[in-house]
Parts: structure tokens; sequence; C-alpha cells
């Protein structure tokens, strides 16, 4: 079996990528921009389902939040510099999920899905309900960041293609980050927690330990999607941070394919355009009205007969395939 | 653009096309098929409006007077035909630069009328300052929008926030109150029809004892309405729309407030809702800019006509829609229909005079109609009139520089 | 750490009035008990006697309500499981305890990683490290499992699962390994296997066994406790054991467990 | 505030507490007995109101109405259970999540077509409608009182089902030890399928009843849902004690919160939450 081009296959995706502000219009780049922005928030969170086997309901929390710092750092009528304000949000989220994971981690199975909501959900009302971050209202992010060496602007993020590169450049890191991480002896001993907790800690490792960084790691990462989220549409309100939105990361991430990486970016693409698909007036006219009701019979549809996700669905075919060649 | 672009491009206009018609099916009118590349290209109109969710009927009540509006003109504005575009906004705020964008930059709408939800509206402000496309409002009456956020190509038919209490602090005095209470959901709409009152009212000399404020969407006000038994306050005043209007009318009578304590509202607190409040509605006080029982020939015409077209009676939202369409209109005869000329545009619609159903109103310099609040009561299922309780009044447009 | 502790030399393991207690039910009653390098000290008696209790105690899986584990001089009474097995005690369990869906390779470059956990440098290939691949091929090799290095461990046969459990366990360079029923559920050909593979460890380790079959337990054993209703009757050496008479009488006598 | 409107106070958080119960009573013994996180739970709720209103317009009378919608409910929740659910037992919680997530937005978009979007009240029966006074200006409706004493009858009867029967000994068994409750020759796929209907029949029961005093709006489920599981997580899960407590505490959290300190009040509960679950992980009265 060939799978070299396997490892060529990333770098192939991404240059393809690199090059669709040449050729499309600025909304279609727009909607791209949000799927690669869903794909690092997919991928964050695939580190715990997929990898760590922690089922985390309240991933929204993190995305939210580094939006949240985003708007709440820059003044209102003037630009940031995003060489601070990222690794600021960033680091904020990852400090958020440090605190919140010292003590969800004490619960399993139900009681942490439920827990990781209910942090989520404390920290939604939080924002709902003071004038912290302009309320149920939310607020607005008028100018976009900017990216300076010294008086020299490196992009402009105002120009939605120089954000779009943007964008990508940080998914393809987020990506090649997971990749090393995961192939890493620390990546080999979420897996071994993931797969047989008990024994990891008979084998001496300090799995509470481990939980807590992938989970920090995590929040981290969703925090990278959030700050560009909120960079994108310049706004953020409490609902960036709702169940809704935890329940379609975790959506995209088993549809893609859990434990897989690629598959979270897979899913992206196939939720968003879904989304986008299933609400086109233009093809389903009036039908269109009702598109989460297809959304629906298609999430229940993947729980019920694809749990391997879409990535599995490639697995299976590629594994079809190779056999049909060494059969002949 | 490329050339093989520019070819796909036109496709997804005609596809756009059918959608324009399968959407005005939905709302009951249908428009003229064909001709979708007339000599002069069509004006590009986009609503962007709830056509999901609570606000469902707003949103279709609002597409219908603005169609109305265009048919009374032969469904042309300036000259040139319509091609509508829509958009389901899903009254979601956080949707609302995504959506707007569509219409603006997917679809290049010469216009965007839209929407009710105040978040959205704000969400739907900060894209369209960037882009310069002009703006109709015929609802959400966010006060930035012609405030600290107003922009010249940003326009409002309907009213802002603080418009629809103010008036009421007038009239708390005039029937000797002298203190009170305000209840509303706790977000920017509700604090704004708060400040609005609180202003009017202690502008009087009244004494607004306490605010209330319960999370929105919640709609359990049991203990807030002990809360007010506690306080004994002269009279109530309250913001609610909607289910939860439904639900606070219902709870204030139960709790046995009713009669005891009187209460007061911005008029959203009796529309659309008298059907299924009951008689926990009755003789509740509010203002507006538009009532039942006005008797205007313009009213009265408008009325008729609606009714005809569309099989429902029409309301406040149905006339903020009309009126974006008139508005339009004046701007667009003008310029005879050639929407490049968008400082003609601007300059038109400034200076236009709006004969509305609701009594013929101005544009404030930020953009917001400078209209009468009548003082409307509830008697049976109308919101009676009760008479004008503010001659022309303006919003005091705080922070708009432009 | 002192490598002193050898044959008949300071126990390196003592407990003193180990108990457990579950609620009102005492599972594990006032043991004490020595265990030395060099020794394999076999616990017997009927299920329910406190045997995986007491096992449980010593690997820290379980806290004990009272009493003192002493481990190398150190009082680890208490002490996380993981913080146990890093001070140098292996365990295997009664239900066998793996990686299933990971190579046998795999399975045990873990537990070596496990020593030498490089934790932070987490842009290192986790098989690029000599010493952690080293361990764990001669764990394997220790285990009779070099030539299955591959294979997924769910595909092996019962026998060599539980093979690759004491792989695992002597990955992680342990003093003292607790085994648990290591024979549970073998065929006569692969217990042969797994006591030599016993046998073989005894030199450098101290080795506490939980067994049932008794050919087994008499091959192995150079200490005998036996253990019933959480208490230990009797412990010495086999031949002390089995003549003693509270044994004999409560255990050994009528019961058909010395056959089983 | 006085004695007496903090009296009044403690009624209305106790009378919103009762309310709650009904409602996550049957998501703790789905939850506790099969296994199921059901995210759709409030949905369920949302059908009870959605029916109640409408077939309480058909028929004039809400009582009507609700005993019709009653076996409607109940026959909905086996059907469900037989269709769906029964795939997910042996699955990862993951994919309960995900199916009952779907499963939200398909019964609020077939409300949508059904029903459509607006909103609706619905009539407090004849009977039940009027006040008893309380102070010169406040009264306490009926309606309130009778829900609250209907929310008691059925706490003491669930009590008595899962204590006292031998469905309710076959239903604690189960969710114990399924296989075990299996070889004993007891059909646990007839158990779950009557569990899952109860707790579907109790969310549906608990819309119903307080259509009148919420009125029925579309989303008006996912309002009830996050509530339910803060109430489930923090009694413990499975435990029909745990609910009411946890529901009680909830109701006077959010009361007594609502009116002393309104900035955080949406905070409190689940502020509660948390140290509950640093304090005990698996919730007040949930076993270990």
């Amino acid at each position: 079996m060939n799978f070299r081009a396997a490892d060529y296959l990333p770098w192939l995706v991404i240059g393809l990528l690199a090059l669709f502000p040449l050729v499309e219009s600025t909304f279609y780049m727009q909607l791209l921009t949000k799927v690669l922005i869903m794909a690092i928030f997919a991928m964050s969170l695939d580190l715990l389902v997929g990898y760590t086997g922690l089922v985390s309901f309240g991933h929204a929390a993190y995305f939210g939040l580094a939006g949240y710092a985003l708007a709440l750092m820059a003044p209102q009528y003037e630009a940031v510099s995003l060489w601070w304000s990222l690794p600021a949000a960033v680091g904020i989220c990852a400090l958020f999920a440090l605190v919140t994971g010292v003590l969800v981690l004490r619960t399993r199975g139900i009681y942490f899905i439920m827990v990781t909501l209910a942090f989520a959900q404390m920290l939604f009302f939080i924002f709902h309900d003071t004038k912290i971050g302009g309320g149920s209202d939310g607020i607005y992010i008028y100018v976009k960041p900017t990216m300076k060496s010294g008086e020299v602007e490196l992009a402009n993020l105002e120009k939605i293609e120089h954000f779009y590169w943007l964008v990508l450049a940080l998914m393809a890191a987020t990506f090649l980050l997971l990749r090393r991480v995961l192939g890493s002896t620390f990546g080999r001993a979420l897996v071994g927690i993931k797969v047989n907790e008990h024994r990891m800690r008979a084998l001496g490792f300090p799995v509470f330990r481990y939980q807590l960084a992938s989970f920090t790691l995590s929040g981290a990462l969703a925090g990278i999607a959030g700050y560009l989220a909120a960079v994108q549409y310049g706004f953020v309100n409490p609902e960036i941070l709702s169940w809704h939105q935890s329940g379609a990361v975790l959506m995209i991430v088993i549809l893609g394919g859990m434990g897989t990486l690629y598959g979270s970016v897979i899913g992206a693409f196939a939720f968003v355009l879904l989304q986008e698909i299933l609400s086109n007036q233009a093809w389903f006219g009036a039908a269109a009205k009702h598109w989460q009701l297809a959304l629906g019979i298609f999430i229940m549809l993947v729980a019920l007969y694809l749990p391997q996700g879409l990535a599995g669905l490639l697995r299976q075919s590629g594994r079809k395939a190779a056999a049909e060649t060494t059969d002949e | 653009m490329h050339k093989n672009q520019k070819a796909s491009y036109d496709r997804r206009e005609f596809l756009r096309g059918s959608a324009a018609i399968a959407g005005t099916t939905v709302a009951g009118v249908l428009l003229p098929t064909g001709q979708v590349f007339g000599q002069q290209a069509k004006l590009k109109v986009g609503l962007m409006l709830p056509y999901t969710g609570t606000y469902t009927q707003l949103g279709i009540a609002i597409t219908n007077g603005f169609k109305l509006a265009v048919e009374e003109r032969g469904g042309k504005l300036g000259g040139r035909e319509i091609e509508y575009f829509t958009v389901d906004d899903e009254s979601n705020p956080a949707k609302a630069p995504e959506n707007v964008s569509k219409l603006v930059q997917r679809d290049k709408v010469d216009v965007v009328i839209g929407t009710v939800h105040s978040g959205v509206v704000m969400g739907m402000a900060k894209v369209l300052k960037e882009s310069g496309t002009i703006w109709i409002n015929p609802n959400g009456g966010a006060g930035a929008m012609t405030g600290a956020a107003c922009a010249p190509n940003f326009f409002r038919t309907s009213f802002s926030n603080w418009q629809s209490t103010h008036a009421l602090g007038k009239v708390l005095k005039a029937k000797g109150i002298k203190t009170a209470v305000f209840i509303t959901h706790k977000y920017a709409a509700g604090e704004e029809m708060m400040e609005g009152f609180k202003e009017g009212f202690e502008k009087e000399g009244g004494k607004l004892v306490k605010e209330l404020y319960l999370p929105f969407p919640q709609v359990e006000f049991q203990a807030l309405l002990t809360e007010i038994a506690s306080i004994k306050p002269e009279a109530v005043v309250c913001f609610f729309a909607g289910g939860a209007a439904i639900k606070f009318l219902k709870d204030y009578q139960a709790a046995g407030l009713k009669g005891k304590i009187p209460l007061f509202g911005s008029g959203f607190l009796t529309d659309g809702v008298l059907d299924a409040v009951g008689d926990a509605a009755e003789g509740v006080e509010t203002t507006l800019h538009y009532a039942d029982g006005l008797d205007t020939k313009k009213d009265k015409a408008f009325r008729l006509a609606y009714a005809k077209t569309f099989k429902l009676q029409p309301d406040v939202y149905a006339v903020q829609g009309y009126d974006a369409g008139q508005l339009l209109a004046a701007g667009l005869d003008a310029v005879k229909g050639n929407i490049g000329d968008k400082a003609g545009v601007i300059k038109a619609m400034e200076a236009a005079k709006i004969d509305s159903p609701r009594g013929p109103w101005t544009l404030s310099k930020s953009h917001n109609p400078v209209q009468d609040m009548y003082l409307r009561k509830v008697v049976g299922k109308e919101n009676k009139v009760q008479g004008v309780a503010w001659k022309a009044l303006a919003d005091p447009a705080r922070g708009c520089k432009a | 750490m002192s490598e002193a502790v050898s044959l008949g030399g300071e126990p390196i393991l003592r407990t003193k009035g180990l108990t457990k207690q579950f609620g009102g039910l005492v599972a594990v009653s006032d043991v004490s008990l020595d265990l030395y390098v060099g020794e394999v000290h076999v616990v017997i008696g009927p299920n329910g006697a406190g045997k995986s209790t007491l096992t449980n105690l010593l690997s820290g899986d379980l806290p004990p309500t009272s009493g003192e584990v002493r481990f190398e001089g150190n009082d680890i009474a208490g002490c996380s499981a993981d913080h146990i097995s890093r001070l140098g005690i292996g365990r295997s369990y009664q239900k066998t305890n793996i990686f299933l869906p990971f190579t046998v390779f795999e399975n045990c470059r873990l537990a070596a990683q496990s020593r030498t956990p490089h934790a932070l440098r987490v842009f290192h290939r986790a098989g690029g490290y000599a010493e952690i691949n080293r361990l764990a091929g001669e764990a394997m090799a220790a285990a009779g499992l070099a030539h299955r290095a591959e294979r997924i461990a769910a595909t092996l046969s019962h026998g060599e699962q539980r093979q690759l459990e004491i792989a695992m366990c002597l990955a992680t360079q342990p003093r003292l390994l607790l085994f648990d029923e290591p024979l549970a559920g073998m065929g006569p050909h692969e217990s042969q296997r797994m006591v030599e593979l016993i046998k073989g460890l005894t030199a450098d380790h101290a080795i506490m066994l939980i067994e049932h079959d008794m050919d087994a337990v008499f091959a192995l054993a150079d200490r005998l406790t036996v253990m019933v209703n959480g208490e230990v009757l009797e412990s010495g050496t086999p031949e002390d054991v089995r003549s003693s008479p509270a044994v004999q009488l409560a255990y050994l006598g009528g019961e058909e467990i010395l056959h089983d | 505030m006085d004695f007496a409107f903090f009296l009044i106070q403690l009624l209305n958080g106790l009378q919103y507490g009762l309310l709650l119960f009904l409602v996550a009573s049957g998501l703790t013994l789905i939850f506790g007995i099969m296994g199921i996180i059901n995210l759709a739970h409030g949905s369920f709720y949302m059908v009870g109101a959605y029916l109640a209103w409408s077939l309480s317009a058909m028929t004039g009378s809400l009582t009507a109405a609700i005993l019709l919608a009653i076996p409607l409910t109940v026959i909905l929740g086996m059907g469900l259970e037989r269709l769906l659910f029964r795939h997910l037992y042996q699955r990862d919680h993951l994919y309960q999540v995900l199916l009952t997530y779907g499963l939200i937005l398909v019964f609020e978009e077939l409300r949508s077509m059904i029903w459509g979007d607006d909103v609706h009240g619905v009539a407090v029966p004849e009977l039940l409608n009027a006040s008893i006074p309380l102070t010169d200006n406040l009264s306490y409706p009926v309606y309130r009182l009778a829900i609250s004493g209907v929310c008691l009858l059925l706490a003491a009867a669930l009590y008595f089902l899962i204590q006292k029967t031998r469905l309710g000994m076959m239903i604690r068994a189960g969710a114990s030890n399924r296989d075990m409750v299996q070889s004993l020759g007891i059909d646990i796929k007839l158990i779950y399928t009557l569990v899952f209907a109860l707790g579907i029949a109790l969310a549906a029961f608990a819309g119903m009843i307080n259509s009148p005093l919420s009125s029925v709006f579309p989303n008006m489920g996912s309002q009830v849902l996050i509530i339910c599981f803060v109430v489930v997580v923090i009694g413990g899960i499975g435990s029909v004690k745990g609910a009411m407590a946890a529901s009680l505490m909830i109701g006077l959290a959010e009361t007594f919160g609502q009116v002393l300190v309104p900035e955080v009040a949406g905070t409190i509960v689940y502020v509660l939450m948390a140290i509950v679950l640093v304090w005990r992980p698996e919730g007040l009265f949930g076993k270990g």
C-alpha cells in the first residue's frame, strides 16, 4: 500500500485553499473563512473528544471568551495590534480552561458533559445579564486588529483576502501543531488515557495532569478560533458561547470523524456548507424556511449510522480500494 | 473581474430571481414573472427580516407593507422595476453581519430594508456603515442607529426606543401620578425605553422609585410582581412585546395588581397580542406612533388596500414597512431611478414629507421620524386612540455627529 | 533508593494493621505482612476473603481505612495509584487490563514511557526515544512476546494478553510486582508458560501473587499467606502453612479449594 | 422586604421549584435508569404545551385537552424509544447528545409547520380561575396553588411507583444491573420503553398544566431544558428525591436572586451547581 500521498495531501489542500482568493468573490471567501475558523474550533475540541476521551459540551465557552476578550481589549474606535491581542486572548482562554479544568476533571461521563455545559452556561449568563460585555445585545469591534512590523503593515485585515490568508495560516498552524503534539509522548499518553484511564494510572501516569494539560491546550486553541470569529464579523454577543454553539462544534467533530484532526476540517466544510445550501432559498424555495428540519434529520442519521464520521467513510472506501488492488 | 466568473455570476443572479418569486409567493403577493434581463436593470432591493422564529409575523407584515407601497406605484420606484432579494435574519444578532453581507456582497443589492430585532439592527449598522449601501430600517428601535452610530445612508421609518416611552411622563403627570416602577427585560431595548420614560417623567417632577429587570427572554414574573406589590407605586410602566407581553399582562391580572395599580407601557405591550390575552389588557394605556381608529383618510385607504391584498388586518409593523416603501420612492423619484446618485437620493429622502397612515411625518437630522405619539387605551380588541400624547416628538439623537 | 534490599534482609514492603472498611463491611482487617525481594509471596483464600482488596490497598487503587504500608521505608498508605507505581510497584489485574486497540509494542512503549515521560517535549516524536524503545523491547522479550510486537493487543489470545500485561508491568521497571490471579482463565499449557515466566522474575523482584491454582501456588510460593474473611489466618513457608492446624481445620481440610 | 413579603416570595420560589421538578423528574428517570442523555426533553415540554393549546381550542376545555394529550404523548414516547433511542443504549453518550440535538431541530421545525410561530395564550380552567388575596394589593392565583398540588401528588405517586411496586422494583434493578435483570427473565426492553414513555409524558404534562401560566411559544423547550439539566445534576442522576431537593433549591435561588441581586440572578444557579459538584461530584443524592 502506498500511503505516501497522504503525507502531502494536507499541504496540497492548504496550497489550493491559499489560491482561492484569486478566483472567487468576496462572499464565498467570507464563507470559506468561516469554515476555516470552525475547523480550528473543531480541531481544538477533537483534541479533547477524539484523543483524550473527554466529551465537553461547553466548548463554546472558550471560543466566546476569546471573542469577548478581544472586544473588551479593543478601544471602540481604534485598532489594537494583533501581536499582543491574539496571545492575550488565547492566554485568557488557557487560564480559564486551566481553572475550570481543575474543577470539571473531578467528574466523569455524563457528569463531565453536564458540568462543562454548566460552566459554559455560567459564562453565558455572566455576559448575558451583566453590563461587562454589553449584556444580551453584545458589543461591536469597529476596527479590525493591525499586523504591523515597526511601521510596515504586513497585512491589512480590513481586506477580506488578507484576513482569509491569516485564518488559513492559523488553521494550518493549528493542524500541524496538533499533529506534532499528538505524535509526541504527551499525545500518546492522552490516547492511552482515552483508551484505558485506569491502566494509565496503574502504569504511573499522573492522569489528571495530562488531562488538565490537554483541557488547557484545547481551550487555548478554541480561543484562537473565537478571536478570529470576533474579528471576522466585528461583533460578539452571548450567542457565541451558547450551548447551541457547543452543540454545533461537537456535531462538526463527529460528522467529520473524531480522533482524526483532518476529520474536523472535513466536518467544518460539510457542516457550514450544508447549512448554507439547505437555507438557500434559490434552490429550495419556500422549503428553505424549514432548513433546520433537514439539518436535524441529517444530524440524527449521522448519529445513528455514521459514528466514525466522514473520515471513517473515506478510510473505509480507501481500504476497499486497497483491498481490490491487492486482490488483482 | 474575470470573464468566466462573470458568467457564473449571472447564473447566480438568475437563480436569485426565481428565489424572489418564490419568496413573494410565501408573502402572498404575485409579481409578474419573466423579464429578468430587462432594458433598464432592475433595482435590487434586499429584504433582511425575520421569516422564522418569534418575529415571523412582524417580518411578513413589514414585507407586505413595503410591497403594497411599491404596488401602488405600479410595481416601480423611480421608474425602475424592483427585484427582491430576501434573507431570513432569524432575529439572531450573532448572524447579523453575515446575513447582511449576503445581501451586500453576494447579491449586490442597491438598498437594504430591515429589520425587527434591535440587536440585529446594530449588526447591520456595522456592515452597512462600511459598504455605504442605502438602508431603511422599518422597525428595530436601537437608539444608537440614529445616535452614536448614525450615518448618512441610515434611515429609519419606525421609532427609536426612547421615543416610544418618552411621552408617558406627560401622560402620568396629567393623571396626577407622582411615583412609578418600571419593569422590562434586561437588554438594550428595555433599558433605552426605561431611559426614555425616566427622562420624560422626571422632567415632569415624577419619581421613578425602582427599575426592575428580568433577564431576556425569561418570563417568570411572579417574584418581581410580588416586589411591585410590596413597593406600592402609584403606577407601573413596562416594556414587553410578543409572548412576554401576553404573559406579563396575564400575570399582572392574576396577581391582583390590575385595578389596584394602573399599568402603562410602550405601545408594543398591547399590539398584536389582544386576542391572546383576553380581558387582562382591558384599560391598559400605552403610547405609540400608531393606533386603531385614527380615522384619517390616508389610514382608511391604507387599511382597505392592505386587507384587500393580503386578507389580513394591517398593524403598526405593516405601516412601518409601507412607509419604508414610500420613503424610498421619494428618494428614487428625485433622481429618476438613478441609484448611482447616492447623494441625490439621500438628499431627497431627508427632505421628504411622508404621508403616512399614522399621520404625516418628516425625518430628523439623524434620519429618525419626527412624529406624533398617540395615547391609546385597550378597549375590547382594539388599541383605541385617546389623543396625541406628544406632538411631533423627535429623538434627541445623542452622540450622532454625522 | 537502596539496592541493598535482598533476601533475608529488610522487607521491601511491610504492612502493619492494614484495614479497609466499606461502610459496615470489613474487607481487609488488621493485615500485617512483609514482602522480600527474591521471594514469591502467594496469598490464597476463598472468594471474598479480601485478597484483591488487599492488592488494591498496596497498589493505591483504594485508600486504606487505617494501618500502615511501608515501601522501602516510606509510608505510602493513601498515596495515589500513579504515585505508587512511580515508586516502583507494578501490578496486574484479575481482569486483563491492557490497551486493546494498540499494538503489543505500543502497550509496552507507553508503559516504559511512564518512567521517562518527556511530557513537555511535545514536538518530539514519541517513537524517537531510544531508551524507551529499549525498555519496551526488553519487557516484550522477557515476557516472551517479542514475536508479537506489531500485533494489535485485541487480537492476541487470552494467555498472550495476560503475558502482555506482565510485560507492561516489567517495562515500568518495578521492584515489587503485584499479580492478581495471573493464571485466571488459562489452559494448562498457557499456565505452565506463565509459571515459568514468573519464576524467571523472582531473582530481582519481590512478587506478591494471588492465585487459586494450587499446582501453581506450590510451584511458585516461597511464602504463603491464607486469608479468610479479610483476616490473615496463617502466614509462613508453604510447609508451615500446610501443617497449620487452623488452616487444616478451616480451609485445607474439608474444602476442595486446594484441588481447584 | 418585610416578613409578609418574604413569605410570599418563599411561596413563589417553592411553586416555581415544584414545576421544575415535574419536568426534571422525567429527565432524571431516563438519565438514571436508561443512561440516556436526552437533550430533546425540553421539546416534549413544548409539544405538551402546544397540544394543550390546540386541543383546548378544539374541545373548549383544558382538562379535556390534557386527558386527550397524555395518551398521545405516551404513544409518541414509546414510538421514539422503539425507533431511535433503542439504538443508542450501548453507544457512547456522545451519540446520544448528537441524536437528541438533531431531534430538537426536528421538533422545532415540525412545530413551526404544524402550529406556526405565533405566541398563544391558554385559558385557565373556569373552576380554578380565581385569586386569594394575600395583602391589600397582592393576591395569589388559585391555579398556581393547584399546579403545586398536582406536582406534589405526582411526586408522591412517583415515589410510590418506584419504591413500592413490582414495576418499580424492576426499574431499580434495571438501573443497577441490566444483564442481571435480563437473566432473571424480566423484559428489560419493555421496561425501558415504559420508563422512556413515562419520562416523556411527565415533561409533556408539565408543559400542558403550565401552559396557562407560561403561554405557548416557539423555543419554549430550550429555556426549560438547561435548567432541568442543572436540577438533575445537582440532585444526582437518577434520583427522584434529589431532583425534588434540587428543584426547590433552584426555585428559591432564582426567586430570591431576582429580587435581591438582579445583576447576577442568571448566574446563581450555575454557581450553585459548580459548588455542589466540587463538593459532591455525583450530586446531592447520587450514587458515587
